[in-house]
């Protein structure tokens, strides 16, 4: 059928510059640029492109730009160009409309309205580069209360198993097959170079990755692919997936064309066969039930390890967690409103369920209320872009926080929000063995690495500003925010004060 | 509206969210026996719950005040019981009052003060030709004028007993070894939150009709909505509330039989509807259209009491486990066929039923037989086995 | 210490004397050549005809090759004399060198044929600096020529000449030009290019008859085996060389065509080696001892020879018959037998036929390895089958592949470039 | 393996699991397999307790008397469990090896997303047996009913096989369950007896069996009746269907681009 | 991965401009990568000299123009005594080399000898390529 959709972005070559080397050509994952042999020049099919810019980047004489198609709609602020396009393409195709990464549409971004504090006069503020500055985070239930062994005066209390992070940032489920391994592989690599978390997503640990399992969450889903034993065995913490920000109350799918001899050994299915995630565990159709799983785990890994559940932010999020803690949760991942994904239907990323920054407040003051905060841990996930945004979090409760689109964008990523198409210029989103190869794993973590050493230096500069040199004292301390230009009722669920009270 | 709700619901949640372990038993030759079988059960599902709500509805415990209601209530703060008394004593000819008999149980803390009044609406002279209806629009008014006192069973010739424990915790509380009954069903709760509300805890009920429930109606709001019209008021903001409203409207006010009810509730899906050529299909499209607002969706069971009568219903899809079970005159239900096993090992029989499909099971009319193999009612949907 | 002596200051010389400076740097060196210059570039002589480069730049190796590594330099004279009894050498001026090892790399002479008349005028060879000066003396432009041989000299001197403003004639025995080199098709491509050029060809024809002119030795015309007579003005006799064995003569080294050595490039006496034109060595391709004439086949022998004179064992992987031909605008490179001999059925040919677009491949099998090689046209990538031919890996699974355009190291299995490449 | 009792010897073990609270219970059990060499271990008075033999690696054969918890054998790895008795919900989850033998029936999602082993069931089972069973390299999981089955057998199957053979029907009574298959995606279905379009899911095709179909058929018959009795012949008399994927990618259209 | 830009870089470093565009677009002939990237996709190699220890290119070398340095391993050809047989093509078994048609003489990498790190090494945006030592 005749598409009426126009090209989204604007391909430009300076043919002064271009040199016909033809690198946009081969790194175009999708087809844009093409080269005519017999006129020797190269040329550019601009309703192809998804503004990724690998070709920008890459091009050696910077001979080439993408900008956003200037086409003008008639104004009209119901109508508005993505309405029209939208239903266009469901016209042309009577499908889901299909997208990827995290939610682009302007709904409030608290963060960007909370401000942090800092020390002047009354205590002083720390030198992060000279002092001590602790961010070392343990995740894993805490014990109400210390007891004594009264006979040796040693610790009495048996201590649930304890995980530590020297910086309480880890890197969010994304699976093998949804990315590539070697973007996983780069995830691996920096989180044991950065002493963090990576979380193999649904999607098994490939044998590759073995030697990194300590730095491993091993996710179990409702699909259960690559669950076995040895997996649950080999991960440092099991993460039972119920939901995903950017999808919550749906399933996956990874499709079969996806699902390469690698990506199948590691999802331990048959090659090419398209990998379901349903939407339900079908085990767990109530709070009982995901008890019994989280038991079920705990007895197959002899309570070894903290069994923690990750849940989408949705709007009786704080009742949820109470009962996630009820049912013996190590840890609770909250993943909001903006969380990403590498496919989700448009329509539920974008209109389905509630930010984080409000999500994790009711949840930290819901906890605290019902006297259970120390039985988890929380890692707020779904939104954050930089250190400022972890730290914030950790005002409103988090423990640590989860990134992933932070984590992809620094090996290139571009959110162009085509990961389901699987031709991911960058090498992430994609299994095609020519694209993926674009990542190496060394140089992926170096980049991961750096991010969080850069994170984590900026991190330690804002806690000695507010005179704190543990991030403990940061949790859930909201004195430490302050709101500008939110109303009444958003600074009640924030718990956090106007500016200037 | 205010009191009972906050209490429940301190949170302001849009619904409580709660699931559990349910277990009834009865006998159909309708003869009292004790509840150890039924505490044992629940404990038996311990795992279940925990520990924030446990309760026991008992059929044929007041036998020497059959026809009077029995008002079980609770009060949080000590004054308020002179003033519930005093508006008891002004719309009921209250005929006996008395706290109900507790024992002091070291995991049971901070219980609230529990009475019952056994009371009646004759001639009085507020009530009017239903006096059902008078009861639910006192309880209703009770529940929601007085802030710390709390109707939480109001039939005749039973009782509600729960609170916030284990269910077997409770049964100690309660006392619950002096009494007998026809049927138990009883209730270990999961809820997501912790209100130390005792008001909260499963059965919930509304004259002689009580519910224990498992699971989480999804459709919730849209049922709460629609039994507003009808003048109930849901005071707890739970889900489960909804179910003993709904029964209440459909089989008391509207006079449908049980098995019509049943398929309002979990209303068989319309390719089932369609593919049926019988003059019943017309009867099941016709509940679905008229009451399309009282069907559960979301993953439930449920046991539904009244007096002679114990219902176990599922949701369409079956999301939440009911193990049915009989040996001789006694029909179990449970959530897992483990507890039924324990205290009664050697069943004639157990199965599983379909989702939608109700089990019912009533006292036996004088001179019938008891009942044969699976002797379910089928729902009017046609249910599959 | 032990001294060596090397007999030819060529590409054999050359190499065994830097094979042996590679192990040992004391004992002594010394290298006797027949000619008066340090090692030159044998196969620039055309261009120097040609008037392309000049002695110094056709340096084998650069001035103070010898100096540096310490090497004795006897010029400008024969080896008149074997005696391996007491591991002597006698060259022209009577000298005796004496040696502990001796590395015999004399060279070929080339061959001049029977032909009547012909001693008894001026004509030329074209294999040493020498040959090309005397020929560069004699030529101007529009002279006529007539070459006999039209093999790989044959056609070298032939391009020079043209680029000179000579006319040449070439006569080739053999049905083909370049008939050692190429099969027919490829040599079809030659023969275009070079009659493109302006050079006649005549095959299938021999000179029986040089025909002198007036004034003493000049040539007039040669008459050939149909007859006909062919004015010209100079002959120039490009047939082949042969090994240059006549001074061992008499004593215990074995000869065949030329002095036979085994994989370890020693002759049959001990502590005598040979290597280059006068030897008869390991050919991988013929399975058993050939001359293959060959500039990179001398040097390696040399430098196998030299490595195992000076006490490193080491074993020669052997040579064959290839060429790198660039000549006339052409690049052709052929290797091995390129012309399986007819009705063996054991032979496996695999063709690439585009001359038309001045391509042409054609890659001979045996027993499912590589026995002969012709690329012609995109010739870059050819050492990989060459390699293979020479490595003697088995190509059934990939053959097809190497005549593919995009011909690379990705056109073998994976673990063979996976190990090279880590090699 | 049929279900007689091996020779008692000092490689057998018992425990008394009345009135033991599961995580004791699991905690024994896994001493004694792994601390201590143990070829049987027979469990007695079995009352609800969940996990047994979850996540357990190990060729030990567990005799249960009673009634196991649920997720028996979840995550398990190589042991055989024999259960007099019945089970309940979720037996077999995710199992990757092993053997699980009921004589009785099993509850709902029996042998959820399993990977691999076998689970025999004299009787019936619940809702969603056999949900999500897939099946990878050698692995391939079978389930095999004597009874009949509840609604959405199959459901979201990607591979292995179930077998069920409506045993408990009379002669020509249809099978009751629906949604056969829904969402199936791989492995296979063979259903002894009458079951009717309308009862499958749409994504579900049917055929006759094969002679390699009937080899399998035959073969799991044989195991069922070695392991609870029965003629096997007569029980391969009846009519047999073969349920299979109609598409290795039913929502390949789902979406738009 | 396949970008190419070795050869780019490398092209423009054996230019005379050194200026990737002026080296591509300007200049006549236009000077040689000596990098090749060879695509069986989805894999790509580059193909180089590889600076071997037993260089058959030095050994067929027939006007002694291509050497090996001893010092740094750096398998050269001096273009003044190249005559553009191309005998050292023949033999690489890597097919390492290419024609200079243009010049007559052979093109092959010389590892940049002018500067530290070589141009392919330094423009290789995955490290595919890195400059090993292997003097012994």
């Amino acid at each position: 059928m005749k598409s009426y959709l126009a090209s989204r972005f604007v391909v430009l070559r300076d043919q002064e510059r271009c040199i016909q080397c033809r690198v946009c050509v081969r790194q175009c994952g999708y087809d844009v640029h093409a080269c005519d042999q017999e006129a020797g020049d190269v040329y550019s099919s601009d309703d192809r492109c998804v503004g990724c810019h690998r070709c920008v980047v890459f091009c050696p004489t910077q001979a080439l730009s993408v900008r956003e198609n200037p086409l003008s709609y008639r104004a009209n602020a119901n109508w508005r160009p993505e309405a029209i396009e939208d239903v266009l393409r469901q016209a042309e195709t009577g499908g889901v409309l299909l997208t990827g990464m995290g939610n682009d549409k302007p709904y409030r971004i608290y963060w960007d309205h909370l401000v942090l504090n800092a020390s002047q006069v009354t205590n002083p503020s720390i030198d992060p580069l000279r002092e001590p500055m602790e961010l070392t985070t343990f995740l894993g239930a805490k014990p109400e209360a210390v007891t004594l062994d009264p006979e040796t005066g040693a610790l009495g209390t048996q201590m649930p198993p304890q995980v530590p992070v020297d910086v309480p940032i880890l890197f969010s489920a994304m699976s093998f097959g949804s990315i590539s391994l070697p973007a996983q592989e780069s995830l691996a690599r920096a989180a044991a170079e950065a002493g963090t978390l990576f979380n193999t997503g649904e999607g098994g640990l490939h044998r590759s990755l073995y030697p990194f399992a300590g730095n491993a969450i091993v996710q179990v889903a409702s699909g259960r692919f690559g669950v076995d034993p040895e997996y649950l065995q080999a991960g440092r913490m099991v993460e039972i997936k119920i939901g995903q920000g950017a999808k919550p109350g749906i399933g996956g799918h990874l499709p079969g064309e996806k699902v390469s001899a690698e990506v199948a050994a590691t999802r331990m299915i048959p090659i090419g066969t398209d990998a379901l995630s349903p939407a339900p565990h079908h085990d767990i159709y109530s709070i009982e039930d995901l008890r019994q799983l989280i038991y079920a785990l705990k007895e197959a890994t002899q309570y070894s390890k903290p069994v923690g559940v990750k849940i989408a932010a949705v709007h009786n999020v704080a009742a949820i967690a109470s009962g996630i803690v009820r049912a013996g949760a190590d840890y609770i991942a909250i993943d909001g409103l903006r969380g990403s994904t590498g496919a989700a239907p448009k329509v539920m990323r974008d209109h389905v369920g509630i930010p984080i920054e409000l999500a994790l407040a009711a949840v930290d003051t819901r906890l605290r209320q019902e006297g259970i905060r120390h039985c988890v841990s929380l890692i707020a996930a779904g939104g954050i872009r930089n250190s400022a945004d972890v730290l914030k979090a950790i005002a409103l409760g988090a423990d640590a926080v989860y990134i992933a689109t932070a984590a992809l964008v620094a090996l290139g990523c571009r959110v162009c929000q085509m990961c389901y198409a699987g031709k991911c210029s960058w090498g992430i989103a994609t299994q095609n063995p020519y694209l993926t190869r674009r990542i190496n794993p060394a140089i992926g973590a170096r980049r991961l690495a750096n991010l969080l050493r850069g994170w984590s230096h900026e991190i330690q500069e804002m806690l000695g500003g507010m005179g704190i040199n543990a991030l403990e004292s940061l949790r859930g301390n909201r004195l430490h925010l302050r709101a500008v230009g939110l109303s009444d009722s958003e600074m009640r669920v924030l718990g956090v004060r106007p500016a200037g009270e | 509206m205010r009191g009972t709700s906050t209490r429940n619901n301190p949170y302001g949640d849009g619904k409580v969210i709660d699931a559990c372990s349910i277990f009834g038993v009865m006998d159909v030759t309708g003869r009292p026996f004790s509840g150890d079988r039924a505490i044992a059960a629940i404990a038996c599902m311990h795992e279940r719950g925990n520990g924030l709500g446990g309760g026991f509805a008992v059929y044929g415990c007041y036998p020497d005040f059959p026809d009077w209601y029995a008002l079980h209530v609770m009060y949080m703060e000590y004054d308020v019981r002179e003033h519930v008394e005093g508006y008891i004593g002004g719309h009921f000819q209250l005929h006996l009052a008395e706290p109900i008999p507790t024992r002091h149980v070291r995991t049971i803390s901070d219980p609230p003060q529990l009475w019952r009044y056994f009371v009646s609406t004759t001639d009085h002279p507020l009530a009017g030709e239903e006096p059902d209806d008078y009861v639910v629009q006192q309880v209703m008014r009770i529940n929601t004028r007085f802030r710390n006192a709390f109707v939480f069973s109001s039939g005749k010739n039973m009782g509600v007993f729960k609170g916030v424990g284990y269910p077997e915790e409770l049964a100690e509380f309660y006392c619950l070894d002096e009494y007998r009954g026809y049927i138990w069903t009883a209730h270990g709760r999961f809820p997501t939150n912790t209100p130390g509300w005792w008001g909260g805890a499963h059965p919930f009920s509304i004259l002689d009709w009580t519910v224990v429930h498992n699971g989480e109606i999804s459709s919730y709001g849209t049922n709460r909505r629609y039994l507003e019209s009808f003048g109930y008021h849901c005071t707890m903001e739970t889900d489960t509330e909804v179910v003993a409203y709904a029964v209440d409207l459909l089989v008391r006010r509207h006079r449908l039989p049980i098995e019509a009810a049943a398929s309002v509730l979990s209303a068989p899906l319309w390719s089932h509807i369609d593919r049926d050529s019988s003059p019943r299909s017309t009867l099941l499209r016709a509940l679905r259209q008229v009451y399309p607002s009282l069907l559960l969706n979301g993953p439930f069971t449920v046991i539904i009491a009244h007096a002679g009568e114990m219902i176990g219903l599922t949701d369409r899809i079956r999301l939440r486990p009911l193990t049915a079970a009989r040996r001789g005159p006694l029909v179990y239900l449970s959530s897992e066929e483990s507890a039924i096993r324990l205290v009664d090992p050697d069943l004639d029989e157990v199965w599983t039923p379909l989702g939608g499909e109700p089990i019912m099971t009533r006292v036996l009319a004088p001179g019938e037989g008891l009942p044969g193999p699976q002797a379910a009612v089928r729902p009017l949907g046609g249910g599959t086995r | 210490m032990t001294r060596y002596l090397i007999i030819g200051n060529s590409s054999g010389g050359v190499g065994a004397a830097e094979a042996i400076r590679e192990i040992d740097r004391r004992g002594p060196l010394t290298i006797v050549s027949e000619e008066p210059y340090p090692a030159y570039s044998r196969p620039l002589i055309a261009r120097y005809l040609a008037g392309e480069t000049s002695i110094e730049r056709m340096a084998y190796r650069r001035p103070e090759f010898y100096h540096q590594n310490d090497i004795g330099l006897v010029l400008g004279q024969r080896l008149v004399r074997l005696d391996l009894e007491s591991r002597h050498t006698e060259l022209d001026d009577g000298r005796l060198l004496p040696y502990d090892r001796l590395l015999l790399a004399v060279g070929g002479a080339p061959i001049v044929p029977p032909v009547e008349g012909l001693h008894e005028h001026e004509f030329f060879t074209f294999a040493t600096l020498d040959d090309a000066r005397r020929l560069a003396a004699r030529v101007h432009s529009g002279q006529r020529a007539v070459v006999v041989g039209g093999g790989l000299i044959g056609l070298s001197v032939t391009e020079a000449l043209v680029k000179l403003g000579v006319h040449v004639t070439i006569v080739e025995l053999a049905p083909q030009i370049l008939g050692r080199a190429l099969d027919a098709a490829a040599a079809s491509m030659v023969l275009r290019a070079v009659e493109e050029a302006g050079v006649r060809v005549l095959t299938s024809r021999t000179v029986v008859r040089v025909l002198g002119g007036a004034s003493g030795a000049d040539v007039r015309a040669v008459e050939l085996d149909d007859g006909t007579a062919l004015p010209c003005d100079l002959l120039i006799i490009a047939i082949g060389v042969r090994p240059r064995t006549e001074a061992m003569a008499g004593t215990a080294i074995a000869v065949q065509r030329g002095i036979i050595v085994d994989r370890h490039m020693a002759t049959s006496c001990p502590d005598v080696y040979a290597c280059g034109d006068v030897a008869e060595a390991y050919d991988f391709v013929a399975g058993g001892n050939r001359v293959t004439p060959i500039w990179p086949n001398a040097y390696l022998g040399g430098r196998i020879a030299g490595r195992n004179m000076a006490g490193v064992d080491t074993v020669y992987s052997g040579g064959t018959a290839m060429n790198s031909l660039h000549a006339f605008g052409l690049s052709i490179m052929s290797a091995g037998t390129v012309d399986p001999p007819p009705g063996e059925p054991a032979y496996e040919t695999l063709l690439r036929d585009e001359r038309a677009k001045g391509t042409y491949r054609k890659i001979i099998l045996l027993g499912g390895r590589v026995v002969g090689m012709i690329f012609a046209g995109e010739v870059d990538r050819a050492g990989i089958v060459f390699g293979l031919m020479r490595n003697g890996t088995p190509v059934d699974a990939f053959a097809e592949r190497l005549l593919a355009d995009d011909l690379g190291l990705l056109s073998l299995p994976a673990e063979l470039w996976q190990q090279m490449v880590r090699a | 393996m049929s279900d007689h009792h091996l020779p008692s010897s000092e490689l057998d073990q018992e425990i008394d699991a009345h009135g033991v609270y599961y995580r004791d219970l699991n905690a024994r059990i896994r001493q004694a397999v792994e601390r201590r060499p143990c070829q049987r271990l027979v469990l007695r008075h079995v009352c609800g307790q969940r996990y047994i033999g979850t996540g357990l690696r190990s060729r030990v054969r567990i005799e249960i008397h009673g009634t196991p918890g649920n997720d028996l054998g979840a995550f398990m790895d190589g042991p055989t469990i024999v259960v007099h008795g019945n089970a309940q919900d979720g037996s077999g989850n995710t199992m990757n090896s092993g053997e699980i033998i009921v004589h009785g029936r099993a509850g709902d999602i029996t042998g959820y997303a399993m990977r691999g082993g076998r689970i025999f069931v004299r009787d019936g089972v619940g809702y969603r047996a056999g949900i999500h069973m897939k099946e990878y390299g050698e692995r391939r999981p079978v389930l095999v009913i004597g009874g009949t089955a509840q609604p959405f057998l199959g459901e979201y199957m990607a591979g292995g096989v179930v077998l069920l053979l409506g045993l408990n029907l009379q002669a020509s009574e249809p099978h009751r369950t629906v949604h056969v298959g829904t969402g199936m995606h791989g492995g296979v279905i063979y259903v002894r007896g009458a079951i009717e379009d309308w009862q499958l899911g749409r994504e579900v095709g049917r055929a006759e069996l094969e002679e390699e179909d009937w080899v399998l058929v035959a073969q799991l018959v044989h195991d069922f009746a070695g392991h609870f009795g029965g003629d096997p012949e007569a029980i391969l008399s009846a009519p047999f269907v073969k349920l299979f994927p109609l598409y290795l990618r039913p929502y390949g259209n789902l979406y738009a681009y | 991965m396949g970008c190419h830009l070795c050869e780019v870089h490398c092209l423009t470093e054996h230019s005379q401009s050194r200026h990737v565009v002026r080296a591509h677009k300007r200049e006549r002939p236009r000077a040689l990568a000596r990098v090749r990237v060879e695509e069986a996709l989805p894999l790509t190699l580059a193909i180089q000299c590889h600076q071997c220890d037993e260089p058959m290119c030095v050994f067929a070398c027939l006007t002694g123009a291509m050497q090996k340095d001893p010092e740094t391993g750096i398998v050269t050809s001096d273009s003044e005594r190249c005559m553009g047989c191309w005998t050292c093509i023949m033999v690489c078994p890597f097919g390492a080399l290419r024609r200079d048609t243009a010049r007559g003489v052979v093109a092959k990498c010389d590892l940049c000898a002018h500067l530290v790190t070589p141009a392919c090494v330094a423009h290789c945006p995955n490290e595919a390529l890195t400059l090993v030592d292997v003097t012994p």
